[in-house]
């Protein structure tokens, strides 16, 4: 029998507000096996930890309950605790008595009942526990990053100045994401393509980062330390190796009706193309859904036009196997579909456009060559209405919960830019908040309603009517108690944004968890914002959630001092709680084999001493301990119950469920 | 039939196919016939028997018998041979040591069907079987004494055989289900009721654990202290209730429907009504599938598709 | 049965470490309320729960046993839940077969973001329970608890 | 009585962020004193009296434009509906009394017509 101590934590009034603490750690100190018990204000605190030391010390202890908040939260702060007081780390059991007891019940005595099977529960499980040792497994010294928008550039830039292979996979032709296609950016007003533009060369340049530009990432396998990532790289029909970039075959080619996806289809280009000047890498793709040649096999001018001899149209799609020490998600985000809100007229005019074709519109490489003008008829627009929030902030069935971040901040420059390029433009802004957390957001915001006149309407739009050329909006003034009708002549509206739609079946292969909004989901939203909970995945940029590039640019520095922190250990610590199987009664039938995702048990025939001195040959199972990671799906596919797990056998378990329906 | 039976047996031990035979041999009673192995002629014409009575199941014994060194021949039924490749497929017969004579067989007769008393002997005459009891003798149709498993054969074939005796045959189409759908169509308190009248009955002797083939561990879940539930015998109603649930639910997707159980049970409970009723359930949620009808396909438990119906549809199904 | 007034289900709810323990863990961060009778079991993955378990609960007076694991196609260890549901579809079919009453066992998928849904669970679950009475076909009565 | 328009109406008005895309879509904003975001807020704080006595309730077209733009789901024609019921459940001063009957009789007054008047006023 283990000599068992007990800590039961107030955590302040957090638990002993519900709980009465002093009685549990009372009556649990009446458990079989307990020694010591004792109850503290904050067991996690400085003073708390010296406390279990000491008692183990004191009272010899071999197991240690604490009643706390969740395991999720502090067991591993608790077995480092208890390790360095010379007890082995997987002799401590959490009873989780703060968010599945006092948090959720009101009713002293109830939850003091229950807090005491708890730990009950806990105390019947440490009786069992033996003490474990970690082995270790190799880490591939290499990186994936999955995007190659600036979050994805940074992280890959960040390790790869550590010294570590990195690989960016981007499902577009060119690296460079969203932020290509900015034209400003806040709150400082400089070019997005004259800061972005030099990231994508150094990444291009850089001898330890390889790009596979218009690539998916296609399957996943293993675990941290050894991913081994299938990627698979589509056709893009020209040779990466031989094309130079010099754009001639994006000139000849004779199918020139194809959207302009780049320009979010506010123009045209050729079935052939560059997405644009500064494309990383500059290689030419084929659109096979637009291109004569690959749909009917008649043309073929790109081919004779090309110097270099880099038309290919019978490339396929190529697969290739690598292998990762971690992987970096930076898969970014997308304006939602408007087409639940066609109250501003989106479908029915040309010139209610999104924020991000507006920044098309006023960019120097858009279809307008950085002129304004309307996209219906080309004229200059005088009216100008800005929406706010159009799918941010609604019910769920209406739109996205959550606060889109970055549209006050570009609203604000766009309005900006609008009154300093045209002052002869009327800008009206309608808002329900503006947000402007950060370095010098609203000193922004407000000097483009102080010096550049910008009108801020506290208000939504109600509608928005085409009628003679002009767009009608009905607009509220909740400050002025009055409704506006505003004949504008161009409606921009700030989409909220999403997860981009890749997130969801990346986040499958990666067992990496998400929210309902699709964002991945950090391992702690406070103190591990740049990890997901499945080891060896990280995040960087908007796919965690909504971020503008300052934002963004950090989190990926962030993610990239993580990968930089794995790969620079030669090995990790394993988690010692995996499956072992008892060869003595193990039947050899595969069963556990065949469940196993991992592929950690193989079979050995093996000798064994049978009756009248004889011996037998028999297959039994064998675990990897390296490669497993403690599922449990073998166990209870094995009849006999030979493969048991340590740290969760079969006797814990049912320990437990004893000490509970007692 | 038994003739060429024992002729064959004598066949492969002189010709050195194997030196020992895994057939039958007269148990207690001369209908209570038992498996046995025989190392020589003089063994094999002495006590060898086959007739309607050979229901046992040899596969089993040759978890054992194909690791003793050399080589065993071993008479397999069709419904035997099922359970055989189950165990070569769980890798627990050493299919290089075992020459399988593939026996075919019409049905096997239930002692209890004849319907007579101070039975000494039964001779088979082609369709009918002439009984020899303390009180004369009398004439019963084979079909009349056929047992109720072998009355829903679900297969002819022999699935794995060296050589055969005997014609291979097709499965069958039979209606193997019916019981399990009378008792499904019960309200949950009848079921229960009925359970309970049956599993009342268990006294342990494991007799069912030690015939099944499926149930072949080297050691019991119910024999290991390490698995928290062992025990010897079923001290109440939940124990009783608890070893069958666990042998049912170790034994899915691996039984072959072989009837073994029931056949075995001192106290005749249905307990093969189990097996089928997790039978059924996967042939209707996941698929036809038959344990040990070929090697590659994956068990039901040890194989998954991502749309798969919910746990939930227990609830949702209907009947009763 | 008649429901006895003073009757307070046991129940016991496996939860998968990775998303099912958080979900329950997050409903406490939001302070939502379910009845104080239903305590947790904490296992790696929803395939770690062995039948036996299942059995044992109801052995030792467990009125009610739910298993809550990662929706399907997001385990943690990519596969366990699909076994889990197959393997807890046939257990709860042969309960059902053998008479035990099909409300008393569940299974609910409750990722680590749904500690409302885990709340709402377990409410209605134990209100299940509640009305079905204490748990008498399936319970060792060498292990009642008065 | 703000319980009563909240289940009247089911309108939870602690949803409403005070956007104004209900007053913004309002075809009828002209006519009315108060408009779909205050009577939102009014419900909220209390002001239910000013609401039912203003001229503005009547106006509404009950063309739930407000309903269908609202984000957040809250509602405001529902609240206002709920308000224009409750003035008329407080006409009960207005009532037939038993006590007024004998008055009000006269041999031309089918039976009929005094039972159905009860039924209406007294229910």
């Amino acid at each position: 029998m283990q000599r068992v101590g007990v800590f039961v934590c107030w955590c302040g009034s957090n638990i002993a507000a519900t709980v009465d603490v002093e009685k549990v750690a009372e009556v649990l100190a009446k458990e079989p096996g307990v020694v010591f018990s004792t109850n503290y204000q904050y067991m996690c605190s400085q003073a708390g930890q010296e406390m279990i030391q000491e008692s183990i010390r004191k009272y010899n202890l071999t197991g240690v309950v604490i009643c706390s908040c969740s395991p999720r939260m502090h067991e591993n702060t608790f077995r480092k605790t208890c390790e360095k007081a010379g007890l082995n780390p997987y002799m401590v059991e959490i009873a989780n008595i703060r968010e599945q007891c006092s948090w959720i019940h009101k009713d002293k005595d109830t939850a003091t009942e229950k807090a005491i099977i708890l730990g009950r529960a806990a105390i019947a499980k440490v009786h069992l526990n033996a003490p474990l040792t970690a082995g270790t497994s190799p880490v591939k010294k290499r990186a994936l990053v999955i995007g190659g928008g600036i979050a994805g550039i940074q992280t890959a830039l960040d390790i790869a100045d550590a010294g570590f292979d990195v690989d960016i996979v981007e499902k577009e032709p060119t690296i460079g994401g969203k932020m290509t296609q900015i034209d400003k950016t806040f709150p400082t007003l400089d070019c997005a393509a004259c800061i972005l533009t030099p990231k994508m060369v150094d990444a291009a340049q850089n001898e330890r980062i390889h790009i596979y530009s218009y690539s998916e990432v296609s399957s996943v396998r293993g675990f941290v330390g050894n991913f081994k990532v299938t990627i698979k790289k589509k056709a893009r029909f020209v040779d990466e190796t031989k094309c130079t970039g010099c754009g001639l075959c994006t000139e000849k080619c004779p199918q020139k009706k194809v959207p302009n996806l780049f320009n979010l289809g506010l123009d045209n280009r050729r079935a052939i193309y560059i997405p644009f000047a500064q494309a990383v890498p500059k290689v030419a793709t084929i659109d096979a859904d637009y291109c004569t040649m690959l749909k009917s096999g008649k043309c073929g001018v790109c081919s004779k036009v090309c110097t270099a001899g880099a038309i290919d149209y019978q490339q396929k799609d190529a697969f290739i196997e690598q292998e990762y020490g971690a992987i970096v998600v930076a898969t970014g985000f997308n304006p939602i579909k408007l087409d639940k809100y066609d109250e501003f007229a989106y479908s029915q005019s040309p010139d209610v456009v999104t924020s991000l074709e507006f920044e098309r519109l006023m960019n120097a490489a858009g279809p307008t060559g950085g002129t304004l003008l309307r996209p219906s008829d080309g004229q200059h627009p005088h009216t100008i209405v800005f929406v706010q929030c159009v799918g941010s902030r609604c019910d769920d069935s209406k739109g996205k919960p959550y606060c889109s971040k970055i549209c006050c901040m570009y609203t604000a420059k766009h309005a900006m830019l609008c009154r300093e390029k045209y002052p002869d433009t009327d800008v009206y802004v309608f808002y329900i908040d503006v947000r402007t957390p950060g370095k010098n957001f609203d000193e922004f915001y407000r000097r483009a309603v102080e010096e550049y006149g910008v009108h801020y309407v506290k208000g939504m739009v109600g509608k928005v009517v085409p009628e003679n050329g002009k767009l009608k909006v009905q607009a509220s003034d909740l400050i002025g108690n009055q409704q506006l009708h505003i004949d504008a002549d161009m409606v921009v509206l700030a989409a909220a944004i999403e997860p981009d739609k890749s997130a969801r079946p990346l986040a499958t292969m990666l067992t990496a968890s998400m929210d309902t909004n699709d964002f991945f989901t950090e391992a702690h939203p406070k103190l591990r914002p740049v990890e997901s909970p499945t080891a060896g995945i990280f995040l960087s940029g908007a796919c965690q959630g909504p971020k503008d590039i300052p934002e963004t640019v950090a989190q990926a520095s962030a993610a990239a001092a993580k990968v930089i922190g794995l790969l620079n250990k030669d090995h990790l610590i394993c988690n010692p709680c995996t499956a072992t199987p008892d060869e003595m009664m193990c039947n050899g039938c595969s069963s556990c084999e065949k469940v196993c995702p991992y592929g950690a048990i193989t079979y050995i025939d093996k000798e064994f001493r049978g009756p009248n001195r004889t011996t037998l040959i028999r297959r039994v199972a064998q675990v990897n301990p390296a490669v497993c990671q403690g599922c449990g799906a073998c166990t209870v596919a094995c009849p006999s119950g030979a493969m048991d797990l340590k740290g969760f056998s079969n006797k814990q378990i049912m320990a437990e469920v004893d000490a509970i329906c007692r | 039939m038994q003739e060429r039976l024992k002729q064959k047996a004598i066949e492969l031990l002189q010709n050195g196919t194997a030196d020992r035979i895994l057939g039958w041999k007269a148990g207690e009673f001369f209908y209570d016939l038992t498996p046995a192995v025989f190392t020589s002629k003089e063994q094999i014409e002495k006590d060898f028997v086959f007739n309607v009575f050979a229901g046992a199941n040899l596969s089993k014994y040759l978890i054992a018998e194909s690791r003793k060194g050399g080589k065993v021949a071993a008479f397999i039924k069709p419904c035997d041979s099922y359970s055989f490749q189950q165990l070569l497929k769980e890798h627990r017969i050493l299919r290089d040591n075992v020459y399988v004579v593939g026996v075919q067989c019409d049905g096997m007769c239930d002692v209890a069907k004849l319907g007579c008393e101070g039975i000494l002997g039964v001779q088979e005459d082609g369709e009918s079987l002439t009984v020899d009891t303390l009180y004369g003798k009398k004439t019963v149709k084979k079909a009349d004494a056929i047992a109720d498993r072998c009355a829903t054969c679900k297969s002819k074939k022999i699935v794995v055989f060296d050589e055969l005796i005997g014609e291979q045959g097709e499965e069958t189409e039979a209606d193997r289900f019916g019981e399990v759908a009378k008792l499904e169509a019960m309200t949950p308190e009848e079921r229960f009721d009925f359970w309970r009248g049956e599993l009342s009955r268990c006294i342990r002797c494991n007799a069912c654990r030690n015939v099944c083939p499926a149930c072949s561990c080297e050691k019991c879940v119910f024999d290991n202290a390490n698995s928290g539930v062992r025990n010897k015998a079923a001290a109440d109603s939940f124990e009783e209730n608890m070893f069958h649930i666990i042998r049912a639910f170790h034994v899915t997707g691996r039984c072959t429907d072989c009837g073994e159980c029931s056949r075995v049970c001192p106290q005749n409970i249905p307990l093969h009504l189990l097996n089928r009723k997790l039978i059924k359930d996967i042939n209707e949620l996941y698929g036809p599938y038959q344990a040990g009808a070929d090697m590659d396909t994956k068990p039901p438990l040890t194989n998954f598709t991502v749309d798969d119906c919910e746990p939930s549809i227990v609830h949702e199904r209907g009947g009763q | 049965m008649p429901v006895n007034e003073e009757f307070k289900p046991t129940i016991v709810a496996f939860c998968c470490n990775w998303c099912s323990y958080a979900g329950a863990d997050l409903s406490g961060t939001n302070r939502l309320q379910y009845p104080a009778n239903v305590k947790i079991i904490r296992i790696p993955c929803s395939c770690r729960l062995n039948p036996m378990f299942i059995l044992r609960a109801f052995q030792r007076g467990a009125d009610g046993v739910i298993l809550c694991g990662c929706h399907p196609g997001d385990c943690h260890y990519t596969t366990g839940n699909y076994y889990a549901r197959r393997r807890m579809t046939l257990l709860f079919s042969m309960l059902d077969f053998l008479g035990i009453e099909r409300e008393r066992t569940r299974v609910e998928w409750v990722s680590a973001a749904e500690g409302a849904k885990f709340a709402a669970t377990m409410n209605e679950f134990s209100a299940t329970i509640h009305k079905l009475g204490p748990n008498r076909r399936l319970e060792d009565l060498r292990c009642r608890k008065d | 009585m703000i319980d009563t328009i909240k289940r009247i109406s089911g309108v939870n008005p602690r949803k409403c962020m005070k956007c104004g895309k209900c007053t913004a879509s309002c075809p009828a904003f002209d006519r009315m004193q108060f408009h779909p975001h205050q009577f939102v807020d009014m419900v909220e704080n209390g002001r239910i009296d000013e609401l039912m006595n203003s001229e503005g309730i009547d106006f509404c077209l009950s063309c739930f434009a407000c309903v269908e733009r609202c984000p957040r789901n809250v509602e405001p024609a529902k609240v206002i509906e709920a308000v224009r019921l409750a003035v008329i459940r407080q006409q009960g001063g207005a009532h037939l009394t038993p006590d007024e009957i004998p008055a009000l009789l006269d041999d031309e007054l089918p039976q009929q017509a005094i039972t159905a008047a009860f039924r209406k006023y007294r229910k």
